[in-house]
């Protein structure tokens, strides 16, 4: 097959590959790495965990207190070992927004991988000059009267939002409200909605 | 450096866009890219603030017209190179290679470089790989008012152009953490504090502020001065 | 707008590339911009500062993607389809007709569209299109220290982000012209005093200045306020 | 011809001649309007005016007064009428350099039009910030006790460096002079070298 051939892979594509051969070959990386790192991030992470943490938060005050206090301590009771989170709640008077403008740093443990918009030029250019334009494209309208928190993740440490526990959720159960937590709503570009709402 | 990657304050870009359904990778070559990095940082082949520092230097118009994991094999790529673990002419040879023979196995698969089994990736689970112990006690304490260096830095920094010559006042201290505009350039740790500082959205923005708005980084020491 | 085409002070674009014995033209298409811009400017088919603002509304992208005259023709080609001038479906369609039969003249030659001697373009040469009569006294005068406002217009501004908020000295009056803001978007002349205003470099960049340095910007009487 | 035609024409040029055959069959422009613009900045402008100017001020002191403080009238001696002109000296004490950061201001009656670096993004981003590291790329070491000024053209006013005259030029007259001043020495990125280097 030459140069000309129909259905060579792009170019990018070939380039990873090539990079790839050459680290396994040289005995920089084991040839399983890939798989293992992705499958980690793909199977036993995901928004998962920060649901969980959420739902507990808001069924149990003490949980609620250790989650926003120490974070660590609180995602131990998952299984996960992660010390590098913050948790910032939103209250009546407080509406917070995480971002990474400089580059794309996310809670990936707790929220699986960023979805694309997240590392995106408009969201990161524009999130922390008008928060409330860019919410307002979420869906999100937030009273002028409260205040919004952007968090700019510029170091080390990773951010994830408490959100408001909604209407006629008051029966449900920790189990029941993991599914209504929605990973928009702890990055802060959405509230979690009334299941009334939901449907 | 102020390059394009530090966008913060920037128009221009047009709406967030969103995708429904949006899939983890879109193409098998960004699952791969994810997977190296993550495995090329546990194995110290280069370290986070390198990998950055590799993104960030890439030409604007570059940087711009490239997906975020186009991002990520252009910083690998010139890390790598840069400290000799690959070369370019290997890499553009074994690619040009590939393109011709789409079918073929690259190269000999190569058996596990260490016996030890994958460890999560050291910067995003397990104890924090950037904290250290605290070594004189914090310059600045909760609810002290300070002002960021005005710093234009060629090198790597986190401390965003937005930030720059700014008031704002301490709200949380988080300990002792390896300093990025050292580590990016081989310049060993210097760890120091790392604090929460929040600024009020207009000593950032000015009149253009829409509502009650603030705005909190996480900066290092030596980026703040009392005010 | 605060877009990438505000880029004082960015680093990562590398050394300042010179050609030898350039031309002023690098293709004929180019000249032909260049002629048709001055020309639409001259017929007032827009004013200079609809036209730098087309340009600022680039996607940053294809901005740095683009070369010089790129930049020009999708500025004028922005606004002369926001007025109505030409559609973008009349210009698809007549170049697509151009593509496929390059050697046809696209349209038939068209007369002068006025009888007029062609005059040298207002924005260059003769007497000063933007300057106006003096309404009011000067707010400011020779050596008053001043502050930049710190704004954050999504309009077209001719106060760079790196100006804003900052000390400064007025240096010179050059009397009263049209204020871009208001003339980029068909909100009238707005005349007021231009100043130039002298910065030291440190109060713009802070402690990364390389020596005895200063700016001068020419500021309208609005960006400015009394120290 | 069709679509695949090999020796189609670039893109942008179709499209410019799309505008300019649009622009002349609605009457908006005439026909000879291109070459009227541009043969006015190809012939009748270029570095030629700044360089008589600067000639001119060197070996007249009262012409140099009247550069600095009414170009206009200065300007009008050769015939230019152009009354947006500031020009700024350089002295043992002072270097003048010229930009327009955010789009490609410049004295196109005095100087021509600009070189392609002048309105690149390196020259345009660095200049205002780092002066002393470009003029250096220029060949140009300015002693760090010397001010330099940087015009960031930002209003409708043009700026032009009045550069100094070079040793070893007493003895020239103002038509040998004009030859030696360089449009880079105009802008400030250069100095105006003294005729012994030149050869």
């Amino acid at each position: 097959m030459g140069k000309n051939h129909p259905n060579v892979e792009p170019y990018v594509a070939s380039r990873v590959r090539a990079l790839e051969s050459l680290l396994l070959e040289k005995g920089i990386l084991a040839s399983d790495t890939v798989d293992k790192v992705v499958g980690r991030f793909q199977d036993d992470t995901g928004p998962m965990i920060g649901a969980r943490a959420v739902a507990r938060a808001w069924v149990d005050p003490a949980y609620k207190r250790l989650l926003l206090d120490n974070s660590a301590e609180a995602l131990a009771q998952f299984g996960l070992r992660y010390d590098m989170l913050n948790v910032v709640e939103n209250t009546p008077d407080v509406h917070n927004v995480v971002v990474c403008t400089l580059c794309s740093c996310y809670p990936w443990p707790v929220l699986g991988l960023p979805p694309a918009w997240y590392k995106s030029p408009p969201y990161r250019s524009r999130v922390v000059i008008e928060p409330r334009s860019v919410l307002r494209e979420f869906g999100l309208e937030i009273d002028d009267a409260r205040e919004i928190r952007v968090w700019d993740s510029s170091a080390e440490l990773r951010y994830m939002v408490l959100p408001q526990r909604p209407p006629g959720t008051e029966r449900l159960s920790e189990e029941e409200l993991v599914p209504l937590v929605t990973r928009d709503a702890m990055i802060g570009v959405a509230d979690v909605p009334s299941p009334a709402l939901v449907g | 450096m102020n390059s394009v990657h530090d966008m913060g304050g920037m128009h221009g870009f047009g709406p967030v866009e969103r995708e429904e359904n949006e899939p983890v990778f879109h193409d098998a070559w960004e699952r791969t890219v994810c997977g190296l990095n993550f495995g090329l940082l546990r194995a110290r082949a280069y370290n986070l603030d390198e990998f950055r520092h590799g993104i960030e230097r890439m030409q604007p118009a570059r940087y711009l017209a490239s997906t975020y994991y186009e991002r990520w094999l252009a910083g690998m790529t010139r890390v790598l190179t840069e400290k000799g673990v690959v070369t370019e002419e290997e890499l553009d040879r074994r690619t040009a290679l590939i393109q011709d023979n789409p079918d073929a196995t690259p190269a000999p698969a190569a058996s596990s470089a260490s016996g030890e089994p994958f460890q999560p990736p050291a910067t995003t689970s397990g104890t924090h790989p950037f904290r250290r112990p605290a070594a004189a006690p914090p310059r600045f304490a909760l609810g002290d008012a300070v002002v960021t260096r005005n710093i234009q830095p060629h090198a790597h920094t986190r401390l965003p152009r937005y930030a720059r010559g700014k008031r704002g006042v301490i709200d949380r201290l988080h300990g002792v953490f390896v300093f990025p505009d050292a580590n990016a350039h081989e310049r060993g740790e210097e760890p120091q504090p790392v604090y929460s500082v929040r600024f009020d959205a207009r000593d950032l923005w000015g009149e253009s502020v829409e509502g009650r708005e603030a705005l909190y980084l996480d900066l290092w020491e030596t980026y703040l001065l009392p005010a």
